[in-house]
């Protein structure tokens, strides 16, 4: 039941955007003018393609974060699980291991200065 | 729900064929992806037919080696292409420099 | 089944009438705010008080030109606002607003999205955000933009590690993920007059949680997506008239749904304010009203100190905000998980 | 029932974009919307949490990834008309249907016992509560793979730089 009222909900979620920019293109008035259809550079004349070279940095970034998220959702049965838990204690040191490794790799990252955006 | 079962074969044969024809490194690593949303799904599809619930457990490390496939890879293309410009598989045949 | 589907259409109506129709009024909060921060009047011109002062905006961007540049990916570049607002509205799926209530002998639940992972649900559709701005700025195929959807999209996924370790942390001391069996435990009051809130059971998540929201809604002092002197206006560049609209509700309504989690997590949720129990008692029936009305001072109160905020601090340097996003509350995220941890053990045993 | 069939459907048609579409770019957006449907999926089936899981880390994550690869990696430029060998795209599709046909058949052979589905699904509790005291050790042989990968992705990512400045 709760999955037909969400794809309801989500339905008339992209129904609404869609309306939105129905009228809108409905209402707006049409004008082929030149130069609104060039690139936006602030007036000058764009050079170069758009996508060039980025750095490093933003990939690496996106690539920690979804390593060190991994290991940090997969906490969440962890904290579900803990509290009503009968052997509380194997779990408990269960997770300062677990815990102890996700700091060894943190730890690597800061020090290898691979984040470390420079001035 | 049997509908499911052809579904998950059918999107691991489809990964594989993609990862056969494709001919840029991210597209394959791409239906990779798909192979293993396949098997995840099957996976839990024994898991609910047989009654022995511990299988989805199975899904949670197919999904944490998923997630390291996918990082060290992107890594490597992204290495890869730094060094000879083009991520395309016919041009990436010279295995000494 | 024709109950069920009124019912769901219902729910739907209100969850999504309660933040549009709130926008007008946040956009008004915002630039009276500003005013009132920097000393000057803010728009008063049209209607009494400046009220229809959004009504006219919206007015505004319904007829304005529909700007449609020649150089950029067309399906992609009209596909990426819808893509945005979508995102945004879905985690207002699962926040409920007031307790379950008994009608017609059916225990009818607030939210569109029932299910015991409720508040898990709510952040993971707040962590696809990203993909709007990354669609913008890739479609419209211009430096400025691309370099904002980027470095947009690095800030909210290395906040979004920040905000998991609170949100982790908080589920080791409830327990369950169901949002009413949280607010359930935040009801009552410790010594009489101070409310069981999370607040002030763990301050530092509520740190932490309140600074990733700030970045997950590129708000400032957090906005370099859109920071007018760096990148003259990020990825929503080559937007105009309703696009550009719907971006800005998009940013709203994420911003809405993420202050609401945090509430949810961190100040009791839908249960009752201090002063409201009298009426409460008195009048049984309106507790569902009640509990709403909690809900909605709260997210308003947070609101305001959304705009506070924004007008009272300088922008960050990239550097120094990719620096305290993984530096600096990374390691205070999981000393936090492990305090937690610990007490949790020691309080059972 | 009808849901199976619709889910299956959108599920079908974006892993197809994903395999046959010429843009790389479309192909990840598509794959994006085919984990999406496959969490709508596992919430019908029931496993909640594999569902938010699935869209927190390979919608919510992985798909991220692919999308900043592509932007860094500016693909539009490469000329994609490579020339298509007509011979290895009979061979592949002809071997790819044999394994879907020997698949398709152990399915259908035993479908029935396969489908006797028993929605028994105990509290997630207990699951989670066997996965970190049963299945402990695997568990944490994943996390120290997660180490691996994340020394692993550091070093090779950043190579290349140090050999820049070197020049």
């Amino acid at each position: 039941m709760e999955f037909a009222s969400f794809a309801v909900f989500f339905i008339i979620a992209c129904t609404l955007s869609a309306v939105l920019l129905g009228i809108s293109s409905l209402l707006g008035q049409k004008r082929k003018a030149i130069r609104e259809m060039d690139i936006y550079e602030s007036g000058v004349n764009p050079v170069g393609s758009a996508t060039r070279q980025y750095d490093i940095k933003f990939f690496l970034t996106a690539i920690l974060f979804l390593l060190f998220d991994v290991e940090i959702v997969f906490l969440l049965p962890w904290a579900m699980a803990y509290n009503g838990a009968p052997d509380q204690t194997f779990m408990m040191w269960g997770f300062v291991f677990f815990m102890a490794i996700l700091l060894v790799g943190y730890i690597f990252v800061i020090n290898s200065k691979a984040l470390k955006w420079e001035e | 729900m049997s509908i499911y079962y052809y579904l998950s074969i059918f999107l691991f044969c489809l990964g594989l064929l993609g990862t056969i024809l494709k001919k840029d490194l991210i597209s394959m690593l791409l239906c990779l992806e798909l192979m293993m949303g396949g098997v995840a799904l099957l996976f839990i599809l024994f898991s609910k037919s047989t009654g022995f619930l511990d299988a989805q457990l199975m899904v949670v490390f197919t999904l944490i080696v998923s997630a390291c496939e996918v990082a060290v890879g992107l890594s490597l293309i992204i290495a890869l292409y730094r060094k000879k410009q083009t991520i395309y598989t016919d041009d990436i045949k010279i295995i000494t420099e | 089944m024709l109950e069920a589907i009124i019912e769901i259409l219902l729910k739907t109506a209100v969850i999504l009438a309660l933040p549009l129709g709130a926008l007008p009024i946040i956009i008004h909060v915002e630039r009276r705010g500003a005013a009132f921060i920097q000393k000057r009047l803010g728009p008063n011109r049209v209607g009494p008080l400046g009220l229809l002062q959004p009504l006219a905006d919206v007015a505004k961007f319904m007829f304005k030109e529909e700007v449609h540049p020649s150089h950029v990916r067309p399906f992609f570049y009209t596909a990426a606002p819808v893509v945005a607002l979508v995102v945004a509205i879905l985690p207002l799926a699962c926040i409920p607003i007031f307790a379950p209530i008994e009608i017609f002998g059916r225990s009818v639940y607030p939210e569109v999205f029932k299910s015991d992972m409720g508040i898990f649900f709510a952040f993971a559709a707040s962590a696809l955000g990203s993909y709007g701005i990354l669609l913008a700025g890739w479609a419209s195929n211009n430096k400025y933009s691309m370099l904002g959807a980027i470095r947009a999209c690095a800030q909210m996924v290395s906040y979004e590690l920040s905000l998991s370790t609170s949100l982790v942390a908080m589920i080791f001391l409830y327990g369950s993920n169901d949002i009413h069996v949280m607010v359930a435990e935040q009801t009552g009051y410790w010594f009489g007059f101070l409310p069981k809130w999370g607040f002030f059971l763990q301050p530092v998540a509520a740190m932490l949680f309140l600074i990733g929201i700030f970045a997950e809604s590129n708000r400032l002092p957090f906005d370099l997506a859109e920071g007018e002197s760096e990148i003259v206006a990020g990825y929503h560049i080559e937007y105009s008239s309703m696009k550009f609209a719907l971006f800005f509700m998009a940013e709203y309504i994420h911003m809405i749904a993420l202050s609401a989690l945090f509430i949810i997590m961190f100040f009791g949720g839908y249960s009752l304010l201090p002063g409201m129990e009298l009426i409460a008692d008195r009048i049984p029936a309106s507790l569902a009203i009640l509990q709403a009305l909690s809900l909605i001072i709260k997210v308003a109160s947070m609101i305001w100190f959304f705009v506070w905020v924004r007008w009272s601090f300088p922008r960050f340097r990239y550097d120094q905000l990719m620096n305290l996003g993984w530096e600096r509350l990374l390691p205070i995220g999981i000393a936090n998980l492990i305090v937690t941890v610990l007490f949790v053990y020691f309080r059972n045993h | 029932m009808a849901a199976d069939i619709l889910l299956t459907f959108i599920t079908v048609v974006f892993a197809l974009m994903v395999v046959f579409s010429k843009r790389t770019v479309v192909a990840a957006f598509s794959l994006l919307m085919t984990l999406l449907s496959i969490a709508m999926i596992y919430f019908q089936l029931g496993t909640v949490f594999l569902s938010a899981v699935q869209v927190l880390i390979n919608a919510g994550a992985i798909a991220i990834l692919f999308v900043f690869v592509m932007m860094l990696i500016n693909l539009e430029n490469f000329t994609n008309n490579r020339e298509k060998n007509k011979t290895k795209l009979i061979i592949a599709t002809f071997t790819v249907l044999v394994i879907l046909g020997v698949l398709a058949l152990v399915i259908n052979n035993n479908i029935e016992t396969l489908s006797l589905v028993n929605l028994a699904d105990n509290s997630m509790k207990a699951l989670f509560e066997k996965l970190f005291t049963t299945y402990y050790l695997p568990f944490e042989m994943a996390t120290v793979l997660l180490l691996a990968a994340i020394v692993a992705c550091v070093v090779i990512a950043s190579h290349g730089k140090k050999a820049e400045e070197k020049q």
